[in-house]
């Protein structure tokens, strides 16, 4: 009840309180650049207290950390910006890399196409529930993750899942290179371009952009808003997909409380950090890249700042609201909760 | 209806304390001066140096198309903006209002353009939650008193001759309830402290429905006994009826101030709009072949909110529904979208039989629906004009999944200059137009389909200043002219009787009576007949 | 994350769906669905469990165990109202549990302080939480990335008092005891939670800062127009979520005589799934804590049950999912409607 | 196009100047008493040596332990590397880094069966563990004995999908088969954690009731948890208590009379850490020539402590004087000091069901 701050003095209407920071800029165009502009200063100061960074493997290491963050990072940005959110994405990753292993030996080249329709449809069930018995996906993702979990154990029998034969169908996506960094990352890159492709210059994302700034409106447009929420569950789930290959690729074999299974808010803070509005509406993909560069980078640059191993967590969490503060696109004088 | 004698009618005595009540003879300071008031937001000057006074116990109208600067204005007055200059008094002391609290303090209550009630709590805390005496009054310790609380709802509400229970949650309330809670709340300024409160109305009415306002104005007049009174409304023909006087705004000036006995309501038009003549209604049509009508609806029914509805609506022809509210009619013709159920009855669009309804089939088949909650259901505010323009109906601006924003541009331009939109930004947010230009992109939106067959309008005028109407009217018409059928729930009876082919009265669901407007030639009390 | 009606937002379409009505009067219990659900469970538990499950001892075990979730729960509830989340609870448990711990008599050789431990443990958990509230008003941060930063930063907090000395023990016996004391018949956790609890349901219900909760849930922008000082009351409530967090970290390192970073694991979505469970909205403005206080005792008697029915831990959390899933989807099936909108 | 990883197979070791190198421990995180263990032997041995020590704490995920380690290969400098791998999978990118970057590595605990020492080449040095069937057998047979043969327990694993876990808990039951009136009630994974073991522990108690006559546990963290719980219950006498690690509050648990901990093992962090820097040290240097290593060394099990209260003190002497310890160690090479020796070579066989 009673407070002891200096709560800032209630101001009549919201637009009232417009931050006063980034004046100048013309409208819009930091929360373009704005995600781009902290990595680069974040990598820059990295740099500039450890030069090797730049020279041999930092940059191969950090891309390679960044690529499953990206993956499931850019199916939350689809999720979050249709306004709803995805708990359940690293627990998808963990299953679907366990699938991935188990289905290399029997099929092979196929397995990867087959876990990612897998995942996808995993996806589109989450997408389903929320569309059609209209429930916060909040909880309802909160419930899946448990069941999806409870799945990852008894796929892997509570072990380790290795896969064993074929594994060189997807280990090449971190061995090959290309401008110095794996693939992998620069297929993720490419993922996260058609996405800017399909919100900025298709009916689609149109649609999708829509449903996120006001799905009433949506609805009453014709738009089937049910169906579009689906669809960003499933690219969430793909992307889930797409990352398990990744700790298939990076690992060889997958467990579930092993590599993968903690994606889940790394994902959610390299969206955020890219830019996207979690109330819905606001996305750019391509800022999304750079989210998951800069959260990627946040324990390499903290290792390089000689932050002890106790306080870490404490850095990571003043980076990723920093970030945050200075990216997030806040419409002015929109309601923030 | 001659408006200033209705005026004197039924204005009560003033009290002897006040001689001020018809406006004329301001002894006492005013209950409220402006001079010089300016406001800019950025580039746009809503308000340019407006000087205006508010004697003791008047009621004085303020009129003014869409984005004259009438809100702004208002929440100048109630301490939501400052003004850039000029000064401000109330009961002659000059005060400074910085917030809604100053305002209360000083005696000022404002009923906003949008309902501001928060509709999970109760009547009774809404009413206590303005600032003031009253809210400190609420606590002890820190504590709510909740039978205090409810004991002076009771009174308050009481005092505008509403008996709601202050215990219902506002979100239970009908509409009306609803906005009288409003009122009251604005109300409870008058706290002994002062002596001459002013209540606000921002366009109280634009949402009630005709026969709803009456009570509304009864309640308006008999507040010259508390205090003063500023009304916006859009309905000239009320402004004259309610107020002594009324204040024109035009581009953020006063540019009239003229007591409602000594005017008309053609010169109020002209000082609104700065032109001369009102658009004359249209010639009638001749009657249609019903039985091949675009929109045909068979016995549509939904449990209690409609029974049995039918009607069918020939292509080019308009079907206006009337009816007070809850008569069900904003059900029907949701129904008729697809965006709500019904249970029995046939809907056939075309000739052809619509089996499973939603609105993504019903946009499919033609139909197109313009909702009187634009904020909400009619725009993606977020998106720009273009963008809510082409959402639909995309035309030229998309070629297979692929958007084309130059043509999605050319389209919105033409679009803009046929209904004169303004600004002529159509890459600007659609949030931030201005309500009445808001609704002529709507309107677009949905005009622009190569294939419009069935045109459902719920309340396309409502606040829509003078000039935006008559837009939006030849619109309609010119829609009817390509060939829809057009279902309209219009503001008001005369709309229904100036645009209807045929005019439906609906009551407690069922539809009470029917005029076919070119066999007959019905008069509102016709109509009001049947809907009470 | 917003749960929206459009019902009430539409002026002149009455009434309202029929079931809305029903969860007039917030704050109240009304919904007997969840009581409904609760006394299913309780019966076929017993009814599988016949001599372990419906025992004097079971009871309190329960109760011991809800303890916990019910102290985070009150602060949690007041900030789902807001429309706000706070994420920070296991970061909060885990800095208050630690400052408690060295600040009691413990195996590390420190010396007792008495009170000044729970006051001490108490003050991190206020200013964790005026941190989250000051980054979300001041530099307008979504409460659900401020209080996410803040959840790591209370972690490193923990992790630095923690330092590399061994697992700091309670060594007085009392206070190592205490939380699983009796007090007439029941344990002191759940004693201290139930009065919690009470103490939560009163300002929900009877105080300014709860009501103005309620208000900025339903819609902020009415709400400060109102003379709510929304800013004010987020502080509030933030660090009254913060001390709620703190307190159940005081408790958790009692019921476990040691300290321990990751004390509060779990406590978080298991708080958020029974405040969700319970029937408040995560849009804010709908729900209240009495709501909650019967989600988590569903959810509780639910991982009881199911340990006592001998449902392997494998799939367990599937079992907790499932359920959390089927209340929801039940609890939503009358509202649904063409266009509600659910976040 | 190129690839990232250097070309795989064996290449030569290639020796590491001193100055050139640093030593690096990874470990799951850092306030789990062992763990803290662990940081203090390579703390012990980096002075001694005379070669920096950076320490990473994973905080419990693969993925922070995985960044931090190639954070650490980023800056440039040679690494003698130590990891204690949050899931077993983990060792496959750490040692593929640690190569792509010329250090050598040593894995302690936790690698995938077939992800070799011997394939991956000279800079996977070795892997290193204490067996857990010889842990699980030692403190099995010990509570049962304890309990006179006969009476119920509940079991509390680690975490469910960890090797060494599964190890211990085999070792178990092949302890518990000469013991035929033992009967586990139930097995319920308690995830290492104190606090899991506590809440697991009453529901096992509201459960059980009585009939609980003694609790085995894979580690002591679960057991501390698990004694609190029955001691809130009232009945710790009651209950014969098995641990793993001998963590500092076992020891003064078991030095108290009338203690019911009654099985227990040892072995201890810094000696692990100590053996692994020291291991994947000496094969930087080139004093170890990784070729000539012996099965043995470079998939060696260590000796494990069989602790009962009646020779608790025989081990504890060692936690008096870490330094001096990891001096003994320095001395006799990494393979050879008391009371962890290597007593065979991996991988862990498990007892047949
Ligand atoms: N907060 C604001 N920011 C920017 N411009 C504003 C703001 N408020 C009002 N305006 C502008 O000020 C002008 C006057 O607007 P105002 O709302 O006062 O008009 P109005 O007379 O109330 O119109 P209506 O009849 O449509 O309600 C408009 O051009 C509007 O765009
Ligand atoms: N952020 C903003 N930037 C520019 N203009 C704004 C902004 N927010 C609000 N406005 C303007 O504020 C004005 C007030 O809003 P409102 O919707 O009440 O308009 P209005 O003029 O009263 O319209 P109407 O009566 O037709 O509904 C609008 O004209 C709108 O253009
Ligand atoms: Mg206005
Ligand atoms: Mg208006």
């Amino acid at each position: 009840m009673s407070t002891t701050t200096p709560a800032a003095p209630s101001a009549p209407t919201s637009e009232a309180r417009a931050p006063k920071v980034r004046r100048g800029l013309p409208p819009g165009l930091w929360q373009t650049v704005g995600p781009a502009a902290v990595f680069v200063v974040l990598f820059g100061v990295t740099a500039a207290l450890q030069p090797a960074i730049l020279s041999g493997v930092g940059p191969i290491n950090l891309t390679t950390q960044a690529t499953a963050i990206l993956l499931v990072a850019l199916g939350q940005a689809a999720v979050l910006h249709v306004g709803s959110i995805d708990l359940s994405n690293a627990a998808s990753a963990v299953l679907g890399a366990m699938v991935l292993a188990k289905l290399l030996g029997p099929t092979a080249v196929a397995a990867p196409v087959l876990t990612l329709v897998i995942m996808a449809l995993i996806g589109a069930v989450n997408g389903l529930l929320v569309a059609f018995t209209q429930v916060p996906s909040f909880a309802l993702t909160l419930g899946t993750l448990g069941v999806l979990q409870a799945a990852s154990l008894v796929v892997s029998d509570n072990t380790t899942v290795y896969a064993s034969a074929n594994a060189e169908v997807v280990q090449w996506l971190f061995i090959q290179a290309f401008a110095g960094l794996p693939v992998a990352f620069w297929f993720a890159v490419v993922v996260a371009v058609l996405f800017w492709v399909v919100l900025r210059r298709t009916s689609l994302g149109q649609a999708l952009t829509a449903v996120g700034l006001n799905e009433t409106a949506a609805v009453f447009s014709g738009l089937r808003t049910r169906w579009l929420k689906v669809a960003a569950f499933s690219f969430s789930g793909l992307m889930a997909g797409a990352a398990g290959i990744c700790i298939i690729s990076q690992a060889g074999a997958a467990s579930s409380f092993g590599l993968g299974s903690d994606l889940l808010l790394p994902g959610i803070a390299a969206a955020l950090i890219g830019g996207v509005a979690i109330t819905g509406g606001r996305t750019n993909p391509v800022g999304v890249v750079f989210g998951a560069l800069t959260v990627a980078l946040v324990p390499i640059a903290a290792t390089a700042l000689g932050v002890t191993p106790q306080a870490r967590s404490l850095v990571y969490g003043a980076v990723v609201i920093a970030a945050v503060a200075l990216t997030a696109s806040r419409a002015k004088g929109a309601v923030v909760k | 209806m001659s408006a200033p004698e209705v005026v004197r009618v039924s204005a009560p005595t003033p009290p002897s304390s006040s001689p001020a009540s018809d406006g004329l003879s301001v002894t006492a300071a005013p209950a409220l001066s402006l001079t010089g008031v300016t406001k800019s937001f950025g580039p746009v000057h809503a308000l340019k140096g407006v000087s205006l006074t508010l004697g003791r116990g008047e009621v004085l109208g303020l009129i003014g198309e869409n984005g004259a600067g009438k809100s702004t204005l208002l929440k100048v007055l109630s301490g939501v903006h400052e003004p850039d200059s000029g000064t401000l008094a109330v009961n002659g002391k000059q005060v400074r209002l910085r917030s809604p609290e100053d305002a209360a303090r000083a005696g000022v209550g404002i009923v906003h353009q949008e309902q501001s009630l928060l509709t999970n709590l109760s009547v009774a805390e809404n009413i206590a939650m303005t600032s003031g005496s009253r809210a400190k009054a609420a606590t002890r310790f820190g504590v709510y008193r909740w039978g205090h609380l409810n004991r002076v709802a009771k009174e308050v509400l009481a005092r505008i001759g509403v008996d709601i229970d202050p215990r219902t949650t506002v979100g239970d309330l009908s509409f009306v309830d609803r906005q009288m809670v409003e009122i009251a709340r604005a109300l409870q300024v008058d706290t002994g402290a002062h002596a001459s409160p002013v209540l606000i109305l921002d366009e109280p009415t634009s949402l009630l429905e005709r026969d709803e306002t009456a009570v509304l104005e009864r309640e308006i007049r008999s507040l010259r006994e508390i205090g003063s009174v500023v009304f916006v409304s859009h309905r000239l023909d009320e402004v004259m009826r309610i107020c002594d006087r009324v204040v024109v705004m035009r581009h953020g000036e006063v540019v009239g101030d003229r007591k409602t006995s000594e005017v008309t309501e053609d010169e109020l038009f002209r000082l609104m709009v700065g032109r001369d003549s009102r658009a004359t209604p249209s010639e009638r049509r001749t009657p249609q072949d019903r039985a091949t009508a675009v929109l045909q609806v068979e016995g549509l029914t939904r449990g209690h909110a409609f029974r049995d509805v039918s009607f069918s609506v020939p292509a080019g022809s308009i079907t206006a529904i009337v009816g007070t509210n809850g008569s069900g009619r904003e059900e029907v013709v949701r129904a008729v979208f697809g965006a709500e159920p019904f249970s029995t009855g046939t809907l056939r669009v075309a000739g052809k039989d619509v089996g499973s309804w939603s609105v993504a089939s019903a946009v499919r088949a033609g139909v197109a629906y313009i909702p009187s909650e634009r904020r909400v259901e009619g725009m993606v505010g977020g998106l720009t004009a273009a963008e809510n323009l082409v959402l639909t109906h995309p035309g030229a601006s998309r070629s297979g999944p692929l958007l084309r924003p130059k043509a999605r541009k050319k389209i919105a331009e033409t679009w803009f200059e046929d209904l004169d939109v303004r600004p002529r930004q159509p890459e600007l947010a659609l949030e931030r137009f201005s309500g009445g230009n808001q609704q002529k992109v709507v309107l677009a939106k949905w005009l622009s389909s190569s294939d419009l067959k069935v045109l459902v309008l719920d309340h396309p005028l409502r606040g829509l200043d003078p000039g935006a109407s008559e837009t939006v009217n030849a619109q309609i018409r010119a829609a009817c002219a390509r060939g829809a059928a057009v279902v309209l729930l219009p503001d008001t009876l005369e709309e229904a009787l100036e645009l209807g082919e045929e005019i439906i009265v609906m009551r407690d669901g069922e539809v009470t009576a029917r005029f076919d407007t070119a066999v007959e030639t019905p008069t509102a009390l016709d109509l009001l007949e049947k809907m009470v | 994350m917003t749960d929206v009606l459009t019902a009430p937002k539409s002026p002149g379409r009455q009434p309202l769906p029929r079931a809305d009505r029903a969860r007039r009067g917030h704050g109240r219990l009304r919904s007997s669905g969840e009581v409904i659900a609760l006394l299913v469970l309780l019966v076929v538990f017993t009814l599988l469990n016949p001599g372990t499950f419906a025992t004097a001892t079971n009871a309190r075990t329960i109760l011991d165990q809800a303890a916990l979730p019910l102290i985070v729960g009150v602060g949690a509830t007041l900030v789902i109202l807001m429309g706000s989340i706070d994420l920070s609870v296991e970061g909060v448990m885990g800095a208050a549990g630690m400052t408690f711990v060295l600040l009691s008599a413990n195996s590390r050789g420190g010396e007792s302080h008495g009170a000044l431990a729970l006051v001490a443990a108490l003050a991190v958990g206020l200013a964790i939480g005026l941190l989250t509230a000051l980054i979300h008003t001041r530099l307008r941060v979504p409460t659900f990335i401020a209080s996410l930063g803040v959840w790591y930063i209370g972690l490193g907090v923990a992790t630095l008092l923690y330092g590399t000395e061994g697992i700091p023990n309670f060594t007085d016996p009392a206070t190592a005891n205490w939380a699983s004391r009796l007090l007439l018949g029941l344990p002191h956790s759940f004693w201290l939670a139930a009065m919690v609890l009470v103490l939560g349901l009163l300002v929900g219900r009877y105080t300014r800062l709860g009501r103005s909760a309620y208000a900025l849930g339903a819609d902020e922008r009415i709400a400060r127009d109102n003379g709510v000082r929304a800013a004010r009351t987020k502080v509030a409530v933030f660090m009254v979520a913060g001390g709620c967090s703190a307190l159940a970290g005081v408790l958790a390192s009692l019921q476990l005589g040691a300290g321990s970073v990751t004390l509060g694991a779990g406590t978080l979505f298991l708080t958020i799934a029974a405040v969700v469970i319970g029937g408040t909205s995560l849009g804010g403005g709908r729900g209240g804590i009495a709501r909650t206080a019967l989600g988590v005792l569903l959810l509780t008697v639910l991982n009881n049950g199911l340990i006592l029915s001998g449902v392997s831990p494998n799939i367990q959390s599937a079992v907790s999912g499932a359920v959390l899933i089927g209340a929801i989807v039940a609890a939503a099936w009358p509202h649904r409607s063409r266009l509600r909108v659910v976040k | 196009g190129t690839t990232t990883q250097a070309a795989s197979g064996g290449s030569g070791q290639q020796t590491v100047a001193k100055d050139d190198l640093v030593l690096v421990l990874s470990v799951i995180n850092t306030t789990n008493p062992y763990m803290a263990s662990m940081i203090e032997g390579a703390k012990s041995l980096s002075k001694q040596l005379g070669v920096p020590l950076k320490v990473v704490d994973s905080g419990g995920s693969s993925q922070q332990e995985i960044s931090q380690i190639q954070a650490i290969l980023a800056e440039g400098k040679k690494v003698a590397l130590v990891s204690n791998t949050v899931a077993s999978a983990d060792a496959v990118p750490i040692i593929n880094s640690v190569k792509q970057a010329g250090g050598y590595g040593v894995i302690w605990w936790n690698k995938p069966d077939d992800f070799t020492p011997e394939q991956v080449g000279d800079n996977f040095v070795a892997f290193q563990l204490h067996s857990g069937v010889d842990a699980g057998e030692c403190t099995g047979k010990n509570l049962a004995e304890s309990m006179g043969g006969k009476g119920n327990i509940v079991v509390f694993p680690g975490v469910l999908d960890s090797t060494i876990s599964q190890q211990r808990v085999a070792g178990l039951k092949e302890a518990l088969k000469d013991y035929p009136d033992i009967k586990i009630l139930e097995e319920r994974p308690a995830n290492w954690d104190q606090q899991v073991g506590f809440k697991e522990a009453q529901g096992m108690i509201a459960k059980y009731g009585d009939q609980i006559n003694g609790v085995w546990t894979a580690d002591d963290a679960m057991m501390l948890g698990a004694i609190q719980a029955f001691d809130n219950a009232g009945t710790t006498a009651n209950v014969k208590f098995a641990g793993e690690g001998l963590y500092p509050p076992t020891i003064e648990l078991m030095q108290k009379p009338g203690s019911t901990i009654t099985a227990e093992t040892f072995h201890r962090g810094y000696m692990a850490s100590a053996i692994g820097l020291l291991t994947a040290y000496e094969a930087a240097t080139g004093e170890l020539d990784v070729k000539s290593m012996t099965p043995e060394q470079r998939q060696g099990i260590f000796k494990i402590g069989c602790v009962t209260p009646e020779n608790l003190a025989d081990y504890t002497k060692y936690d008096a004087d870490v330094d001096g310890w990891v001096k003994g160690l320095i001395e006799s090479g990494p393979f050879n000091a008391e009371p962890v020796p290597v007593v065979g070579a991996g991988p862990v066989k498990m007892p047949s069901e």
